[in-house]
């Protein structure tokens, strides 16, 4: 699928809750309680994103053409947020990563979570994700 | 679990009291605000805002050698805030008040000052296992410097500080002691006098980082009689940007400046300067004056409702917290003294404290999360970090209540 | 004698500038107030003294670290305060712009950061006669500490700064040049790009006091190229306690810390600090937040004028009230350049400056008299001090007509 | 004359003015001029009372019970006041000078120039002339 189709599949699953954001949360945690462990091996400073309060693990694969990310939070908030990236952002092509805008988050009401002065390291996390991609686009 | 609303204000006062501070007509995710991030900030009365308005209103003017009639005026507010000041902590001589930019910045000028002259390398200093990263790291700074070595007061089992323990670490090179009145992160108020019996004994110079203790509980410094206090007025109700250092009547002339610059002198060439006397010789540069106005005014407003009161107040808010987180078995409480100043720290064990603070907010309640810049004892508890409730004069019971009710609808959604 | 309003705002224009500070509705004995002592610190519109007032109604938080919303808030409010001053000088990355208490403390921490790491004994720093105290005392503090010796470019007789003799005094110890954007005794602009050419060739750090160039007229900081440019928001008609230390992309990381404290870290174990990158290493502490937001609401009012059409209007009273000064045999003016910038200082032949200004402040005329923290420019001069009309954008030729004319009679009374 | 009948002099004197106060320093300025002037011997360092403006010098002589004082300053405007506090301070006890509350500064209109943060150095100078006579309080 690609990046702007999975966007609508996530902002039509939390339409579901409207504006019930105890709903919204409930999935988002279910979404990183889900999410498939990192190996633990890649969890290593190197692959840590250091927001100030939660922490974020990131690694990334180039397989055929695609960007392959796996991660992980301590914090189980931005975990759910960490598997809504990776599930819009894995499995995707260089190029189409480097330009996604992510809108969906702001569309889904999550946009709070993505403000460049926020505590969890999630903005940081999509530069790197980004640059990752960058890295193989003139491959 | 009894309420013991004997101790807080009634109804009708906190109302009258809440009425004063218009933020809390503020809706927050749908939900009135509940702040309970006291500890980090308070938010400020219409008493002090207007005083800030009038200031820039009706005087506003550069102070000191100014001879016309705003900048005398900016002045004699400038002046009299400084007096207000120091009667609030029972300080004769005004001039023993600094204004600062707050506490940071007179730990600085302490650490900075005393760096310069009177400590040696080999010299020691004290300090606790919960001190504030503004009380670590300025020392950390100038004993990389100058050889200078941090000892460290450790906790006991319960978090409360050892004092035993901090007998033994004093020897003939300790310089200087350097303790939070009140703990940040912890709530626990330190136990200066037994501290200052042996500091006394090894003629160390004493400095109170009173950041926590001066929102939430009367400080008579002459009685305390510490070298240095700082505090910032942010946390007492006053604007941001100012604070005070408080210096006992010699350092006034021996403690050697860090910081420097116009208003300061009595005489300058390019060569040599003489300096002024008093607290000006600390204040370089146009001072924060609207500042020290709503610093003063801050001031006024808490002793109308009085220090003692407010105390008592916010120690039954947190004896009545406590007794209620401690009813989770989901939650642990750090610090469980009662000896306590307006702040709880816990965790929701196996849950993140940004986890619960994220959802607390979504809520309306705003807590604080992380390492309330005390890392070392974060270090010392395990844990990355705590979620801390802190309260002012404002909060009540029934907001104590809504914040357990919610926090078990957290539990639930983490777990 | 021609006033020249071609160059000032037209009436209405300035009367609806007027409407915006409350400050003009007050009367001094008895007389509206003629507000001539800009140079000290400036009047604050309404639109300032409302970002105030809206952050402590609506958003009031401390910053960096907190979850909830009126952190975030308050965090971003903050942090567009910083673009907002970085846009304004042109300056592409905000992190170069660090948020200070004033001129005074920027300067402060210039100095002491050099002086830990980058000047070592027999360096020289470079500073003019003209410079205020702020930027010369801590230079002189740290000069005694590490030998450094200062050197002073001269005056030509029309007091403005002897280039040529600039030229001579460069050496290959010479490692700073600090000086005085605009003089704020004499209002002279410094031949910056003159300077900037010598010291660029002897490899010298330039820091840039801009004090009085930020209110006065357009600064392009990437234009001007110097390593750090400071300034003062209560002279830009936003608050106290509030300033910008401006520096080069490599000092982020090369200047040694001065200061410290809570909110500039990464890790902080009682051994060992790892700092944060960016603006945040230098803001130790609870940032002035309100300051901030009132400085960007300052620069935002300022550009709604445009800062061109400030630097003519008040050029033109500068222009026009020295010409009639100079009608005057019993004035002296000093620094009777053209390229001036809001600024003229002059005696009373015979009178004292108190005396002058004592009696035009019974008018409801506000100037500054005394040394404006300029005594070695004094001592050059050989006088005890000036009588100082500065003027802001507010400001009118016909109140330039008043205090000619009071200025008069004056005179009659000393005589 | 005792003090409090020199200063009623001095009310009635700038009573004539009312309200102009162009008239009143006119005459405080004229005052100034018409101070007898301190033997330059005594405008030494130890007899300046720096303000952070003007400046003002007094010597002080105890001859028959009573204090005598002369004095100077810069500044025309504080010069005429330092005439009005001589003429009142002068050839008096020190006892009674000790207690003057010198109330006639408020009363003439004048008070601004007393106020402590006033760069004149006149709150200073007072407090100089008291201190004096106290030390022959107790001879
Ligand atoms: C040229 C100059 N430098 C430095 C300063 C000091 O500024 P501040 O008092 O705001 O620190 C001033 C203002 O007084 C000034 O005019
Ligand atoms: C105990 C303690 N010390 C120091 C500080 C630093 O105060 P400020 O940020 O106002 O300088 C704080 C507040 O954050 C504190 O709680």
């Amino acid at each position: 699928m690609q990046i702007r189709e999975i966007e609508e599949e996530i902002i039509s699953e939390f339409e579901l809750f409207g504006d019930d954001w105890e709903q919204k949360y409930e999935h988002l945690i279910d979404l990183g309680k889900s999410l498939p462990l990192i190996e633990p091996g890649y969890k290593t400073d190197v692959n840590l994103i250091k927001g100030c309060q939660s922490r974020v693990w990131m690694h990334s694969d180039f397989k055929e053409g695609k960007m392959i990310f796996t991660a992980d939070s301590d914090a189980i908030i931005t975990k759910g947020m960490v598997a809504l990236l990776v599930r819009v952002l894995s499995h995707q092509e260089p190029v189409a990563i480097v330009n996604a805008r992510l809108e969906f988050i702001d569309q889904i009401g999550l946009k709070e979570h993505l403000s460049p002065t926020r505590a969890n390291g999630l903005v940081s996390m999509i530069n790197r994700m980004k640059q990752e991609a960058l890295q193989h686009l003139s491959k | 679990m009894e309420k013991g609303k004997g101790n807080t204000l009634d109804g009708p006062a906190i109302q009258r009291i809440r009425n004063d501070f218009p933020i809390f007509k503020k809706v927050i995710n749908g939900q009135s605000l509940v702040y309970f991030d006291n500890g980090a900030t308070v938010q400020k009365p219409l008493q002090v805002i207007q005083a800030i308005e009038n200031y820039y209103y009706q005087s506003n003017a550069n102070i000191h050698r100014g001879v016309h009639t705003l900048s005398r005026e900016a002045t004699e507010l400038y002046e009299t805030a400084r007096n207000t000041v120091a009667a609030h902590f029972n300080v004769a001589n005004p001039q023993q008040c600094v204004f600062t930019s707050g506490t940071t910045e007179g730990i600085n000028l302490i650490a900075g000052g005393l760096s310069k002259a009177i400590l040696r390398s080999g010299d020691e200093i004290i300090l606790t296992a919960y001190e504030h990263h503004s009380n670590i790291l300025p020392w950390q700074l100038h004993a990389q410097e100058r050889g200078l070595k941090l000892k460290v007061i450790p906790l006991k089992s319960d978090q409360s500080l050892d004092i035993a323990a901090a007998m033994t670490l004093f020897t003939d090179r300790t310089k200087v002691l350097a303790v939070a009145h009140v703990s940040n992160t912890l709530g626990l108020i330190t136990d200066l006098q037994a501290l200052f019996k042996i500091a006394q004994q090894y003629n160390v110079i004493t400095v109170v980082d009173g950041a926590q203790s001066s929102p939430h509980m009367p400080v008579n410094l002459p009685e305390l009689d510490p070298d240095f206090f700082v505090c910032s007025a942010h946390k007492m109700y006053g604007p941001t940007g100012i604070g005070l250092l408080y210096m006992k009547e010699k350092w006034l002339t021996e403690l050697p400046l860090f910081k420097t610059g116009g208003g300061t002198i009595k005489t300058v060439t390019f060569e040599h300067t003489e300096y002024a006397e008093g607290a000006l010789r600390f204040e370089p540069g146009t001072p924060h004056i609207s500042g020290a106005v709503g610093f003063a005014a801050a001031i006024d407003y808490m002793n109308s409702i009085d220090m003692s009161a407010i105390y008592k107040h916010e120690s039954e808010l947190v004896r009545y917290a406590q007794t209620r987180l401690l009813e989770l078995p989901e939650v642990e409480v750090y610090g469980q003294s009662e000896h306590k100043a307006g702040v709880i720290s816990f965790n929701v064990k196996g849950a993140h404290p940004f986890d619960v603070g994220t959802l607390l907010d979504k809520y309306g309640i705003a807590v604080r999360t992380g390492h309330h810049c005390t890392q070392p004892l974060m270090q010392l508890l395990g844990v990355q970090g705590t979620v801390r409730a802190s309260f002012a004069i404002y909060n009540t019971l029934e907001e104590v209540e809504y914040f357990i009710e919610k926090l078990k609808r957290v539990i639930t959604l983490v777990s």
